[in-house]
């Protein structure tokens, strides 16, 4: 594999490294969780696309913003998210970041441009676009990172706000992550063009296929995109080619994907390969991956230890937070 | 006795039948065909059926409703699914403006006999934008039938009578009545439209209760009838057309009315049977009328808020306490 | 005297003050700019204000109420127009169940601060597609605040307040209010949310209006009053929240009880109060409630047929008749 | 110019020209018409356009199907509609297609297959999808023809059921009419791509841009595209360029476009362009052609004292029609 053509620094590559095993840990642990009947309500893993979100989150600047999808716990540790709080919030519980009334799939952290994950397929992608006008509006040079399945892109949200978003060129950044499937519909069965990239001409806006569990190669991509974005001159449409390892949901374990599919992608695992180019480059050791492994393990543990110490919400607070 | 089977089952029977009875009927939605629906709702059609009659669709609801439309138009028997009632809101423009006002835009010349079938995925832990219960805003518009089965039996004699009947019809299941058991006869019946039924005879007070909060009320009604009240338990099955004679003559006999609705409290359905009432029997009622019905909330996940916001069977002991005063 | 303008010209006075004052405020929506909107209500925005906070869109209603959405979030005050109420059917997934419920989800963290303009056009014989007045609809979802003005005055007022609160807030004008002229101050003010307004008093009937069937309702009440039967009319202007308790204490003042409302009967905003009314103050009433309401029909478009469904002033003479015996 | 390559007999052409002088003088009458107040409710004419919906409306089967738009009267008329009971229609009077409730926006003639006009912008097009989806599982081989203007191409409909259509090869052609505004707004404010054909490709099915001014060119096109759907080769997406003459509607008078470019395009008048190619070919004599307007004249005339002298619906029939 050739060097990757990107301009992180050892430093930051090991981040995305920690980021995505992080991702992949907490992953684990919400599964393991919902064995013990911890988590309320469904919860949709990210397992086999950590690569995406990292790829792209470590483009964004602080104060940018991002919307995410029912399967938004990558995209929030990728933007930093604290993972005790996100688990509170998957087991219900009154000190997860939306008091338990969010659960899993409602996660959001305002203060940090993390507008939220959102249960509607396609749901988030005005609201990206509108985020960037608002941006736009405000005069500020902040940029919006918009995340959703392959199976929004035949929504009519992500027709109409792509539409707006390019002719008025905003400053979004829409990122297709193609796991190719939706929940049990397969890309090719329900959508008629070979690549969702493709359907950037449709905006006359830039469209990138990428390997989508290449992180350096994601986040290369990104850069370019919230560049152009920030520069004014619109938005891209980004298309990471991954797949979803586990079953859709813990809800939905019914799964009607070929296992030779499945294992196919599972050895394309993107920590794997990224462990690989970094020990290739002589960016990580044996040690430094056991340290970054225990530190990940120790966030989990304490997370999981938290969530499940953390008190449940009281029943009158149901009635809170409904106006402001 | 007739054979007990689950909710979803007789539902997926009435869908058995009602294919092999007529070609032209067909289903279309969100992984119906491969994976038999998320609810197993169109279980083995695709294999009974083939791939022409049983469609998975893109996630595509607006375009799904008004395929259903299109389809209605042109000769056929369209039965689409949503598989969370919430996800009617994108299709709202194709239900409303469309399905529901061709027939008489058109001066009665077109037919519409689409049915819209959608769970109501409350009481699960789903949250806000996959727990509602809209059967409200469906009355609310001029030319849709409005459904809601509560039993097995229900369930798949109202389905088939939806299936036959040559207008929209919006019919809303529910998430955790799928399981539920209920005898349900070998043959083929096909119940009215409209239609109520009298779950439980009493004179006391009225329960008029919906979909799944049917069961809630009786509940309720065995646990006051512990106490010797008598509760009168009605299930209106169709919401739109209702059977108002049946509600108007229990009120009249009890003077005293619960209504026990899912949908949150502002504008719902249970207001609009308060309001037949207070104009059709305002003379018999011995106390106000109460109103049982989710808060003005958006549905919380944690399940201890969830509890606090969804009516449970307490509410309605409460409720049929205060009109006994 | 104060100056006399019209509903239009209130309503953008108000958009010219408020845009004015904070530069986060801008307005989006269809032909809203270099038209001025398709009832002028936006007029003069784009020379004022510039073709960045004054934006034409495309035909994307979806994607109007999505890109209020997260304006609103990205800390602007957007104001959206919708041509027509019935369009915001093709919205109702971006205005139930993300404007109305992103704060709540959050657990109180977002704050969604979105005026939703939309214009009732009955009496036009603009048809079934464009004559919807579906308040009912918004005032059923937990999350959104509903608002109907009546009078120039109001719809000053209530627009400002709504642009400055910090909710999602469906904002429902009348095609046919327009025009009408009505006195309107100069300076600055801003109306209360809730409040309503006692529009007339009077000691034997209480009549409950919302929007133009003010006006018809105010007719109605003159019509009547010749005879000396003494007439309340309230507006509620902010139908969520509602100022319940000035309709609970006229109905304990009257004992009867019309409400008059454009919407269809069934499930409408009528039903609401009705079931209010019954609730709260059943044992004051002296007789049944009556509701005046469209007919459960979508609205045709030739006139005679478009008149015998509209509620008009002598179907409200009608019911107060009734409701004095 | 050169001699049209299309199959169309002498008399099938005179019957196009026909055919769309009969829309001219029919708008001019709904016109005239609004000016003595006998129009109930809103009209949008077709006037400019009329080789669209003749060039399309003559390549279909007398069992195929048409959805239409606001702008629907040239569709009606060119699918053989009686022009009678059309402005008896637009007049609100009983005897209209629709017995005065549906009006302009509303009318239909299902027993012609035309499934009616519709007043939401983009609503038509999942109908069409779904009345191809009916003659597929009644395994007819009709063919469906589905009009729209420019603007409803950046609503969600479009997109969704174009996808649903060609994922499916349904039997649609998607008629884009591109008059190239909407109701103020020019194409170019609203619409990221410099021709609605190229969104095709987003769906994987053919665009074709056409000279919509010219029936011929917009007839051949037509027939390829139907030949294709009725195959089973799926939908077409056909672009006609072309202009509307007058302001929006009756009720939206007010008209941003520029005079020098509306003069342009009645330089371009369909129907004197097609005159000249019957001269050219003389298919069509001085004498005929009198004799056709005068018929059509005949034919207008007609239908204006039908409508004006026939009833207003009585007040009761408001509450019929509703339910079947
Ligand atoms: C509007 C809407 N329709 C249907 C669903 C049910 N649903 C949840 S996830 C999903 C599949 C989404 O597929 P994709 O967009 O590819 O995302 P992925 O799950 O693969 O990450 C479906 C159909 C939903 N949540 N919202
Ligand atoms: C959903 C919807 N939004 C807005 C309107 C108002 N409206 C009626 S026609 C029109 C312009 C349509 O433009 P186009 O599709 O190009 O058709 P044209 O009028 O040019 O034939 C608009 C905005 C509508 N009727 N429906
Ligand atoms: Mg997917
Ligand atoms: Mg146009």
């Amino acid at each position: 594999m050739a060097t990757p053509d990107t301009n992180l620094s050892t430093d930051q590559q090991l981040e995305l490294y920690r980021s995505m095993l992080l991702i992949r840990e907490f992953e684990q642990a919400v599964l393991a969780s919902h064995e013990k009947r911890l988590v309320q309500g469904p919860a949709h893993t990210y397992i086999g696309m950590e690569a995406s979100a990292v790829g792209i989150c470590s483009a964004l600047l602080d104060d940018d913003y991002l919307t995410s999808t029912h399967r938004g716990h990558g995209h929030c540790i990728a933007r930093g998210l604290d993972v005790k709080r996100m688990l509170a919030e998957i087991f219900g519980r009154a000190t997860g970041y939306c008091k338990g009334k969010g659960g899993s799939m409602h996660i959001a952290d305002v203060s940090r441009g993390m507008l939220g994950a959102d249960g509607i397929v396609g749901g988030g992608i005005p609201i990206a676009t509108g985020a960037a006008l608002g941006c736009r509006v405000r005069q500020s040079s902040q940029v919006v990172a918009c995340f959703f399945g392959e199976g929004a892109t035949n929504q009519g949200s992500f027709h109409e706000a792509i539409n707006l978003a390019a002719i008025r060129k905003l400053p979004v950044v829409f990122v297709c992550e193609n796991n190719h499937w939706a929940l049990s519909a397969g890309f090719e069965v329900t959508t008629a063009v070979a690549n969702v990239a493709d359907r950037a001409a449709a905006y006359s806006i830039p469209g990138h296929i990428v390997d989508g569990n290449d992180v350096l190669a994601v986040h290369t991509t990104a850069v370019e995109a919230v560049q152009r974005a920030r520069a004014g001159d619109g938005p891209s449409l980004i298309e990471n080619k991954t797949y979803r390892w586990e079953p859709h949901s813990v809800f939905n374990t019914k799964d009607p994907r070929p296992p030779d599919e499945v294992a196919e992608w599972k050895a394309r695992d993107p920590i794997a390969r990224f462990r690989k180019v970094l020990e290739e480059q002589d960016a990580l050791s044996a040690d430094q991956d056991a340290a970054i492994q225990k530190a990940v393990a120790a966030l989990i543990e304490e997370a999981v230890e938290f969530a499940t110490n953390s008190p449940e919400p009281e029943p009158a607070e149901a009635m809170a937070d409904i106006y402001a | 006795m007739a054979r007990t089977i689950t909710y979803s089952e007789a539902l997926n029977e009435a869908l058995h039948e009602e294919m092999q009875r007529d070609a032209n009927v067909f289903v279309l939605g969100e992984d119906i065909a491969v994976l038999g629906g998320l609810f197993q709702v169109t279980k083995d059609l695709l294999d009974k059926y083939g791939p022409e009659r049983v469609i998975d669709t893109p996630i595509s609801e607006a375009a799904i409703a008004g395929a259903g439309v299109g389809a209605a138009l042109a000769g056929t028997r369209p039965v689409i699914e949503f598989q969370f009632n919430d996800f009617m809101t994108i299709a709202m423009d194709q239900i409303v403006n469309h399905a529901a006002k061709l027939r008489y835009m058109t001066g009665g010349q077109a037919a519409v006999p689409l049915v819209m079938r959608a769970a109501i995925c409350s009481g699960i832990g789903m949250g806000a934008q996959h727990s509602q219960s809209l059967e409200a805003w469906f009355a609310h518009v001029p030319g849709l039938i409005v459904i809601m089965p509560s039993t097995p039996y229900a369930a798949k004699g109202l389905l088939k009578a939806a299936i036959r009947n040559p207008n929209p019809v919006v019919f809303l299941e529910s998430r955790l009545l799928y399981a539920i058991k209920g005898e349900v006869p070998e043959g083929e019946y096909l119940l009215d439209i409209p239609g109520s039924v009298m779950v439980r005879e009493g004179g006391d007070v009225t329960v008029v209760a919906t979909g799944r909060m049917v069961s809630v009320a009786t509940s309720a009604a065995e646990e006051v009838g512990r106490d010797g009240t008598e509760v009168e338990v009605i299930d209106p099955q169709t919401l739109k057309p209702l059977d108002t004679a049946t509600i108007i003559e229990s009120v009249k006999k009890t003077g005293r009315l619960v209504i026990v609705n899912e949908g949150s409290r502002t504008c719902g359905y249970a207001a609009e049977i308060a309001a037949i009432v207070s104009e059709q029997a305002l003379d018999f009622l011995d106390a106000p009328i109460e109103r049982v019905t989710a808060g003005d909330v958006p549905m919380p996940v944690a399940k201890v808020l969830e509890r606090a916001v969804l009516p449970g069977r307490d509410d309605v002991v409460g409720a049929i306490g205060r009109v006994l005063g």
